[in-house]
């Protein structure tokens, strides 16, 4: 178990080499560069050269990445040209924010989706499968942003229920911090909850068209018996895997959803790094999302046994 | 003559009524959608602007009609550069196997580390925010996904006896390739090309959120959701109708492609 | 059922902002954190205004935006335009009770002069900008002599820019033993408070502050500057929407608004809404070196299509107006010459389109979505007035490090732009033109105008720099290099409570600025 | 026929499809008595395993009962309360599945499988339940029950886990068994034991059994009484030897006469050189390189050498796991052999491009599974005319007539050739790939278990043309299968392999007859063969004996 995560952060080292190096590349693509952002148009040739020395930047692209790589091996992913706070820090703070919405949101949606798709799933072709699977792929098809915007409207400006945008630290002011993030996990909530539905549905009718199921109800076990100690294990797997891959991604990408609510998460600090080509925090936030991605995974292949212990963890 | 099932139905109305609309609004919109009238400003819903005006006294209806034009036509382009861009590599890869496939597969997965929207942020800065930019980023970004699908189903493939039939007729694995597997590989595709065209939508919609979308004045429904964000307060409409429209949208996607998937891998359907 | 949850949203409110209840304290929302507290070295436009309420120059701007003594109680120049003496005011003292004496003058200049130091401005002074101050000395505690290599108009404006945040003169316990930065110890009004990166930074009053002048009279950063309040706080607040909504709150007492919020925020009975016109000058760049844009009737006819008043309430609302000149309206060089400008006349455009042998070439206008600058919107209008005309011009949005990209590149057709503030004439000249093969970014590309802009670098007299800029204004009118539209505005939204308080320059100078409660 | 009361009643049972109206059951009425073994033979599509479910209450949703009545211990099924039902379910009657990859719940521990049902049924503690399924495993033949019961169904073979699901079901003791093709999915050798098993542990617990089968044979040897269903109506129903030796429904004779037989031994020409000689033959799988482990290549051939003399069909039959398919994949060309050589009218294949074409446009094969075999999205036409694409020298018009041809030849002639794969049928496929195969008249044809995935009377259909074929063109023929029943009717020569070695090779009648190897005789003992009678009936019999 332990020989198989360390082999698989291994395997997982070339990709996000791979992740470095492009996005050192790309970023470095993008027209413009921090020292003349900086300067407006007040920048001289001569003064752009000046800053651009300053913060480095005046060396071959190879030569930056040398000394850029250099530190991230000694675990130091430089420091932000903005704010000059280091990157790092900087990073797991922002992440953290994005962090509690998306897992809240997805703990949540899938308490409600999974039971709902096997119950659909259950009971095929009825009225009750028909529509939670009309509900859900109505939920998948609303932009998260769009419904974000919907719910300021009416439960922000139409109700003054909560508030509408800004966010402040849980741990701060646990009230506040809690209402400030109802809004968006309610988004998310509600758009992963059709993704998370219509999978558990469709793998759990893939599941209820096996032998063991009827063998099941051949041994007399009751309907409810036969779906959930029998159909719901076998049929959790693909979905465990989906939640994986929804949260590998949304916990690199809330940015629209923070941008509707101005929450300063990962995502928004990765989109107002980029318009603000921060080199720095671009190529750790790039490096951080994909670790990220590439941990949670491991974690969902590594749990994958409890689901179904023909695959194991080697 | 059966019925078709009602996903397909409804879903097929959806999208017949967006072709229509997108169609129609090349050859007319109730006004030009770029023209401004500063006497009009965010005028609410009326019989003269029935969705009313945005900001700078445009008719809402009519940038609605204009911009599901490009939004179509943005989603078809960069599903077609995706899935074209994707089924070269995944077939080189699936086809040529060994250290090769390996190493492209590393970069595919490094790219499909990232959530799409995120690669084509990055791919949008260098390229530059403009339709073709974001056609070639939203591709490029959503290629990785259909390489690897196409490589899965090229590696399933290979495993089916037709294959080996053609092997054993004495065809080339080129040949074979070309004639056997690439032509497999269009049913998993069409599914996938569907539910892309959704993402696509959604995405170009979701960088003009983030300011890096299709550059107005031309109007998509996704700037236009974005510059409503301002107005939320004064002006609900501009927000609402491009949103219902996006939604209506997906939603006739979403059933599509249910009913696509269903008729092309009725095993999703699950037990008789 | 709107009133259920009200308490709870009022508790919100309270709690994101925190507020200090301190009577004598204010709460302002700026949209972006201070880069640093190092006055002048790494800094923008946010970080100067915080650190000039904090430290003072020897020589500060009026609100004409002309370099006046501030530390020194006069300036005295030689008769041969080389020697600047400065007498320094009688009882200025530091934050930390320390007396203010030349030898803080020298020691800072050393500090500035020193590369390591990253001071802005260092290269404005050390030659490499054609400025060169060759020694400074000191013959006693109250007086500073500064010696130049030539004349120069602009020695003492240079000295007084906000960014070279007025080349304060800190105490030198600002300074670590080791030489590293600590923290701001200054002469000015306000003391440094703390600072939370990333969500807010305070001041609190000076008691031991000497006024340049009394009578409650602010003048730029001169005049009277009483620090009448106990304790003011900065929050970070990066929404406008957020910031909308702690005003009415009553959470914050002061911020920027944007214009489209002016006339709601207007009608709320519990804020007022100052706006003023600052030297920011919004324009409409041209590349003459375009194969297009080169054409000088194109260029006249696309001036004379444009509507400004249109294209500024696209952005301003009813609030602004236009200015089509280099100099900004508050100056005191814009005169009846300068408010001359370009006319909107879409006859005599398609007139002079014709004359150009204009062809329907496309004409592409360069514009970003910050929504701070009128970029956008007022390409919008203006693609719409040059369609009107007969113009194939099309819009291309990019974000704004792109278009900055491309403004020094050089590489453009058009661009909807904002020049940044400048007040003294020569230097709003010389912020866009020069020659553009030593300088792409540079707009405005003509020798005769440049010996103009020269001479006006060098000559002191008021009248005769008035004739230069009257020439070189009708200059830009006839030649259209570029086409000025319209000044920026200073709109900011406070609780009626705050009294006193003014918008200057985009500076929230909170001297002489009262609660009343 | 016992006089006792049935413990089972099936009276005018009729099931429809609820949407299309099809009635899938028409009309069926059979009874089983207590101890009794009854068997219901059908091919797909007969209704047999519907038939059955419904006696458990298992309908699917789509089916809806339309008339008829099941009794059960003198108790109405069909509309009994869900409650009495489960209380039936799995105490009274148990059901043994085909697939025992699938019939076992993979995610839970086998012990507890087998607990869920004691738990519902018997009134025991923990520890009682323990000791009654430890016993059970012992039973059928489990060597470390302990180690079962705290294991996952996925670390037993095929073989194993039906008897893990006997035991599952056995437990309870219940009056009926419904076993729907229990060892359909087995390797033949494996079959037999399991059946065996079956059948004693239902009579030590007085069990009655409804075997669900295609396989007349076996149902034959283990049932008293055999309902013969088809297309949901039951043709005939009646005492085992009766059926057997006096069929009255054409559908039962053609069934019988489907069965495999030995035909007299042909004579084959003694040629010098062999048309195909394979020589050493060694093959090796993977060897992949982990991260921190080198795989070790597992070795599938050892050193296989074989000749096949033209105008010979030879066997090549096995278990699974025996090595038979990676040896044709491999004369195929389809594998990379690791050593050995492939003789060609005496070439080496792989020493010149010629040798190499020759014998590759000279060697063809058909595959097992005609719904994988065939390019979904070609016509037939398309399909069969491919190979031709390769033939030198060859117009289109003559290309047009062969595929007219060949296509006759398999039996698919007029419009057949504009059709899609999918719009056929597994029979008419099998003939599509069979003509693929021959339609460059090849010299040489490799066939892998062709006709194992038909239906008992198509699968006779596709070896009679497949026979009839191979006397027309002479060609060789290679043909790897598990079922003896087939080899011993088509084969001139057999060779026996096991574990990637070949354990026996002689003529039919040798190995037929006289089986001197150990595997051999296992494999032979394990299906019972068929002798034919003079009226259209059949005689079944033990090769080697009666069982013990």
């Amino acid at each position: 178990m332990l020989r198989f995560a360390l082999t698989r952060i291994l395997m997982s080292v070339p990709t996000l080499l791979i992740v470095s190096v492009a996005v050192f590349g790309l970023i470095r693509l993008i027209p413009g560069d921090p020292a003349s952002l900086m300067l407006g148009d007040l920048a001289t040739p001569a003064s752009i050269a000046d800053l651009q020395a300053r913060l480095g930047l005046d060396q071959s692209v190879p030569v930056q990445f040398g000394i850029w790589f250099g530190n991230l091996l000694k675990g130091d992913l430089g420091q932000s040209i903005n704010s000059q706070q280091a990157v790092l820090p900087l990073i797991l703070q922002r992440f953290w924010i994005s962090a509690q919405i998306v897992l809240v949101a997805v703990a949540l949606a899938s308490l409600v989706a999974v039971p709902a798709g096997v119950l659909a799933a259950w009971k095929q072709d009825t009225s009750l499968d028909l529509s939670l699977v009309a509900v859900a792929t109505l939920l998948l098809s609303i932009p998260t942003f769009w419904l974000g915007l919907l719910l300021l409207l009416f439960f922000g400006l139409k109700l003054e229920w909560l508030p509408v945008v800004g966010y402040v630290s849980i741990a701060e002011n646990p009230l506040a911090g809690i209402l400030y993030l109802v809004m968006p996990i309610m988004t998310l909530f509600l758009h992963e909850i059709g993704v998370i539905l219509r999978m558990a549905r469709a793998s759990t009718l893939e599941v209820l068209r096996l032998d063991y199921i009827t063998h099941a109800r051949a041994k007399g076990l009751t309907e409810s018996a036969v779906l959930w100690n029998h159909a719901f294990k076998n049929a959790f797997g693909p979905t465990w895997t989906l939640i994986g891959l929804v949260l590998g991604n949304l916990l690199g990408g809330i940015a629209v959803v923070e941008t509707v609510f101005t929450i300063p998460g990962l995502g928004r600090l990765l989109v107002d790094s980029i318009f603000a080509r921060d080199y720095p925090v671009i190529q750790g936030c790039m490096l951080f999302v994909a670790f990220t991605y590439v941990l949670v995974n491991l974690v969902i292949d590594l749990c994958y046994p409890i689901f179904d212990p023909r695959v194991t963890a080697q | 003559m059966r019925l078709p099932a009602p996903n397909a139905l409804v879903g097929g109305t959806l999208i017949g009524f967006l072709a229509i609309v997108a169609s129609v609004s090349a050859l007319w919109t109730p006004y030009d959608p770029l023209r401004l009238s500063f006497r009009a400003k965010l005028a609410a819903p009326s019989a003269m602007h029935w969705l009313g005006t945005d900001e700078f006294g445009r008719d809402v209806l009519s940038r609605l009609m204009a911009g599901a034009a490009t939004s179509v036509w943005i989603s078809l382009l960069t599903v077609a550069l995706a899935v074209s861009l994707g089924t070269v590599i995944g077939l080189f890869s699936g086809y040529v196997r060994g250290w090769v496939d390996r190493t492209i597969m590393a970069f595919n997965d490094a790219l499909l580390a990232f959530p799409g929207i995120l690669l084509a942020l990055g791919l949008l800065a260098v390229v530059g925010a403009n339709k073709y930019g974001i056609i070639l980023a939203l591709g490029i970004a959503y290629a990785p996904s259909v390489a690897r699908i196409v490589r899965g189903t090229v590696l399933s493939l290979r495993e089916r006896e037709f294959i080996s039939a053609s092997r054993v007729m004495g065809n080339s694995e080129a040949f074979t390739m070309l004639r056997h597997i690439l032509p497999n590989c269009i049913a998993p595709l069409t599914v996938l090309a569907t539910s892309m065209f959704g993402w696509v939508l959604l995405a170009e919609s979701s960088l003009s959120f983030l300011g890096l979308g299709v550059p107005p004045p031309a109007p998509t429904w996704g700037n236009m959701l974005a510059g409503s964000r301002p107005y939320i307060g004064q002006a609900v409409w501009l927000g609402i109708f491009p949103g219902l429209c996006i939604s209506l949208t997906l939603l006739g996607i979403n059933l599509l492609g249910d009913a696509l998937r269903d008729k092309l891998d009725p095993r999703m359907r699950g037990a008789r | 059922m709107k009133y259920l949850f009200a308490p709870a949203a009022a508790l919100i409110a309270t709690a994101a902002f925190a507020a200090p209840a301190m009577a004598q304290s204010i709460t302002v929302a700026v949209a972006a954190d201070i880069r640093s507290n190092n006055p002048g070295v790494n800094r923008d436009d946010n970080t100067d205004d915080f650190a000039l309420q904090l430290v003072e120059g020897l020589v500060g701007y009026n609100e004409g935006g002309v370099a006046t003594p501030l530390l020194a109680e006069k300036v005295d120049l030689s008769a041969d335009g080389k020697t600047y003496t400065f007498t320094l005011r009688q009882g200025v003292k530091f934050h930390n009770g320390a007396d203010l004496s030349s030898a803080d003058v020298l020691w800072n200049w050393t500090r500035y002069m020193d590369a390591k130091t990253d001071w802005r401005c260092t290269s404005e002074f050390d030659g490499r900008s054609g400025l060169k101050v060759e020694s400074v000395t000191a013959p006693d505690a109250r007086t500073v002599v500064m010696q130049i290599e030539k004349p120069n108009a602009l020695f003492l404006d240079t000295l007084a820019r906000t960014d070279c945040a007025m080349t304060a003169i800190l105490h030198k316990d600002s300074v670590k033993a080791d030489g590293s930065w600590d923290k701001p110890i200054g002469t000015g009004p306000y003391k440094f408070g703390e600072w939370k990166r990333g969500e807010y930074f305070t001041m609190t009053a000076f008691d031991g502050y000497k006024s340049p002048k009394e009578g409650g009279k602010a003048d730029g950063y001169v005049g009277s500057k009483r620090p009448l309040l106990k304790d003011v706080k900065f929050l970070i607040v990066k929404d406008p929407a957020t910031v909308k909504a702690g005003l009415v709150s009553g959470a914050l007492d002061m911020s920027e608004i944007l214009p489209s919020d002016a006339v709601e925020l207007r009608k709320n009975p519990k804020l007022a809404v100052a706006v003023e016109p600052n030297a920011v000058r919004h324009v409409f760049l041209i590349q003459v070196k375009d194969a297009v844009m080169g054409n000088q009737k194109l260029r006249q006819a696309i001036a004379a299509a444009l509507d400004m008043d249109e294209i500024v309430a696209a952005f301003y609302n009813d609030l602004g107006k236009p200015n089509t000149s280099p100099i900004y309206s508050g100056s005191s060089y814009f005169g009846e010459v300068e408010k001359k400008g370009h006319v909107y006349d879409a006859a005599r455009a398609k007139k002079l389109l014709q004359e150009a042998g204009y062809k329907g070439e496309k004409i592409v206008i360069l514009a970003n979505k910050r929504p701070v600058v009128p970029s956008f919107p007022a390409a919008v209008v203006a693609q719409q007035m040059l369609q009107a005309v007969g113009v194939n011009a099309e819009i291309e949005v990019l974000d704004w490090a792109t278009q900055l990209d491309r403004f020094n590149k050089g590489n453009y057709q058009m661009q909807s732009f904002s020049f940044s503030a400048r007040f003294d004439p020569a230097i709003a000249f010389e912020q866009f033109s020069g020659p553009k093969d030593k300088q792409p970014r540079k707009t405005w590309d003509n020798p005769e105008a440049q010996k103009q802009i020269d001479k006006l670098y060098v000559t002191s007299d008021r009248a005769e720099r008035q004739k230069l800029v009257d020439e070189l204004h009708k200059r830009v009118i006839d030649e259209v290099p570029m086409i000025f539209a319209f000044n920026g505005l200073d709109i900011i939204a406070h609780a009626k409570r705050v009294q006193g308080f003014k918008p200057w320059q985009s500076k929230l100078r909170m001297w002489e600025v009262t609660l009343a409660n | 026929m016992t006089s006792t009361k049935p413990l089972l009643e099936v009276d005018g049972l009729t099931l429809r499809v609820g949407a299309s109206g099809r009635t899938v059951v028409n009309n069926v009425s059979f009874c089983v008595s207590p101890g009794e073994i009854v068997g219901i033979v059908g091919e797909s599509g007969s209704g047999k395993t519907l038939a059955a479910r419904a006696v458990m209450g298992f309908i699917p949703p789509a089916v809806r009962l339309i008339s008829g009545s099941i009794r059960f211990d003198g108790e109405e099924v069909t509309t009994m309360a869900p409650k009495r039902l489960r209380a039936i379910r799995g105490a009274r009657v148990g059901m043994v599945f085909q697939e025992p990859m699938t019939s076992l719940n993979p995610s839970m521990l086998i012990g507890r499988q087998l607990e869920e049902g004691l738990a519902l049924h018997r009134k025991l503690d923990a520890a009682g339940r323990r000791e009654l399924i430890l016993d059970m495993l012992r039973r059928v033949g489990i060597r470390d029950p302990e180690g079962a019961f705290n294991a996952y169904p996925h670390q037993y073979s095929g073989g194993m886990r039906q008897r893990i699901m006997l035991a599952s079901v056995m437990l309870l003791k219940p009056a009926l068994l419904l076993a729907d093709e229990p060892t359909t999915a087995l390797d033949a050798v494996v079959q037999r034991d399991v059946m065996e098993l079956m059948v004693d542990l239902t009579k030590e617990n007085g069990t009655a059994v409804l075997l669900i089968s295609h396989d007349l044979g076996m149902v034959a040897r283990y049932c008293s009484r055999i309902v013969v269903m088809c297309q949901g109506d039951v043709v005939e129903h009646g005492n085992s030897e009766d059926i057997l030796a006096r069929p009255q429904h054409p559908y039962t004779r053609k069934l019988l006469a489907a069965m495999p037989h030995r035909e007299p031994a042909r004579e084959v020409p003694e040629a010098g050189t062999p048309l195909v000689a394979v020589k050493d033959l060694v093959v090796d799988y993977g060897g992949r390189q982990g991260f921190f482990r080198k795989e070790q290549p597992k070795r599938a051939l050892h050193g296989i050498s074989l000749s096949v003399k033209p105008g010979e069909v030879v066997s090549v039959v096995g278990g699974s796991g025996s090595g038979k398919t990676t040896l044709g994949h491999a004369i195929a060309g389809l594998i990379k052999p690791s050593e050995g050589a492939i003789l060609f009218n005496g070439k080496p294949i792989d020493k010149s491009e010629t040798a190499y074409w020759d014998y590759r446009l000279n060697c063809q094969m058909v595959f097992q599974d005609p719904y994988s075999s065939l390019d979904p999205r070609m016509t037939i036409g398309e399909l069969v005319g491919e190979p031709l694409r390769l033939v030198k020298g060859m117009g289109a018009a003559e290309k047009k007539a062969r595929l007219a041809e060949v296509l006759g030849e398999v039996g698919l002639g007029d419009g057949f050739a504009e059709r899609y794969p999918h719009e056929l049928s597994g029979g008419q496929r099998q003939r599509v790939a069979i003509a693929r195969a021959i339609i460059r008249r090849p010299s040489f044809v490799i066939a892998d278990e062709p006709v194992s995935a038909l239906d008992v009377t198509v699968r006779a259909q596709v070896l009679e043309l497949f026979a009839e074929l191979q006397k027309k063109h002479g060609f060789s023929c290679l043909f790897i299968s598990h079922d003896l029943g087939v080899v011993e009717q088509v084969s001139d020569r057999v060779i026996v392999m096991q574990d990637g070695r070949i354990v026996e090779e002689g003529t039919r009648d040798q190995i037929f007859d006289a089986p001197q190897h150990d595997y051999t005789r296992k494999l032979l003992s394990a299906v019972p063969g068929l002798e034919s009678m003079a009226d259209g009936g059949v005689r079944l019999f033990w090769r080697l004996g009666e069982p013990a």
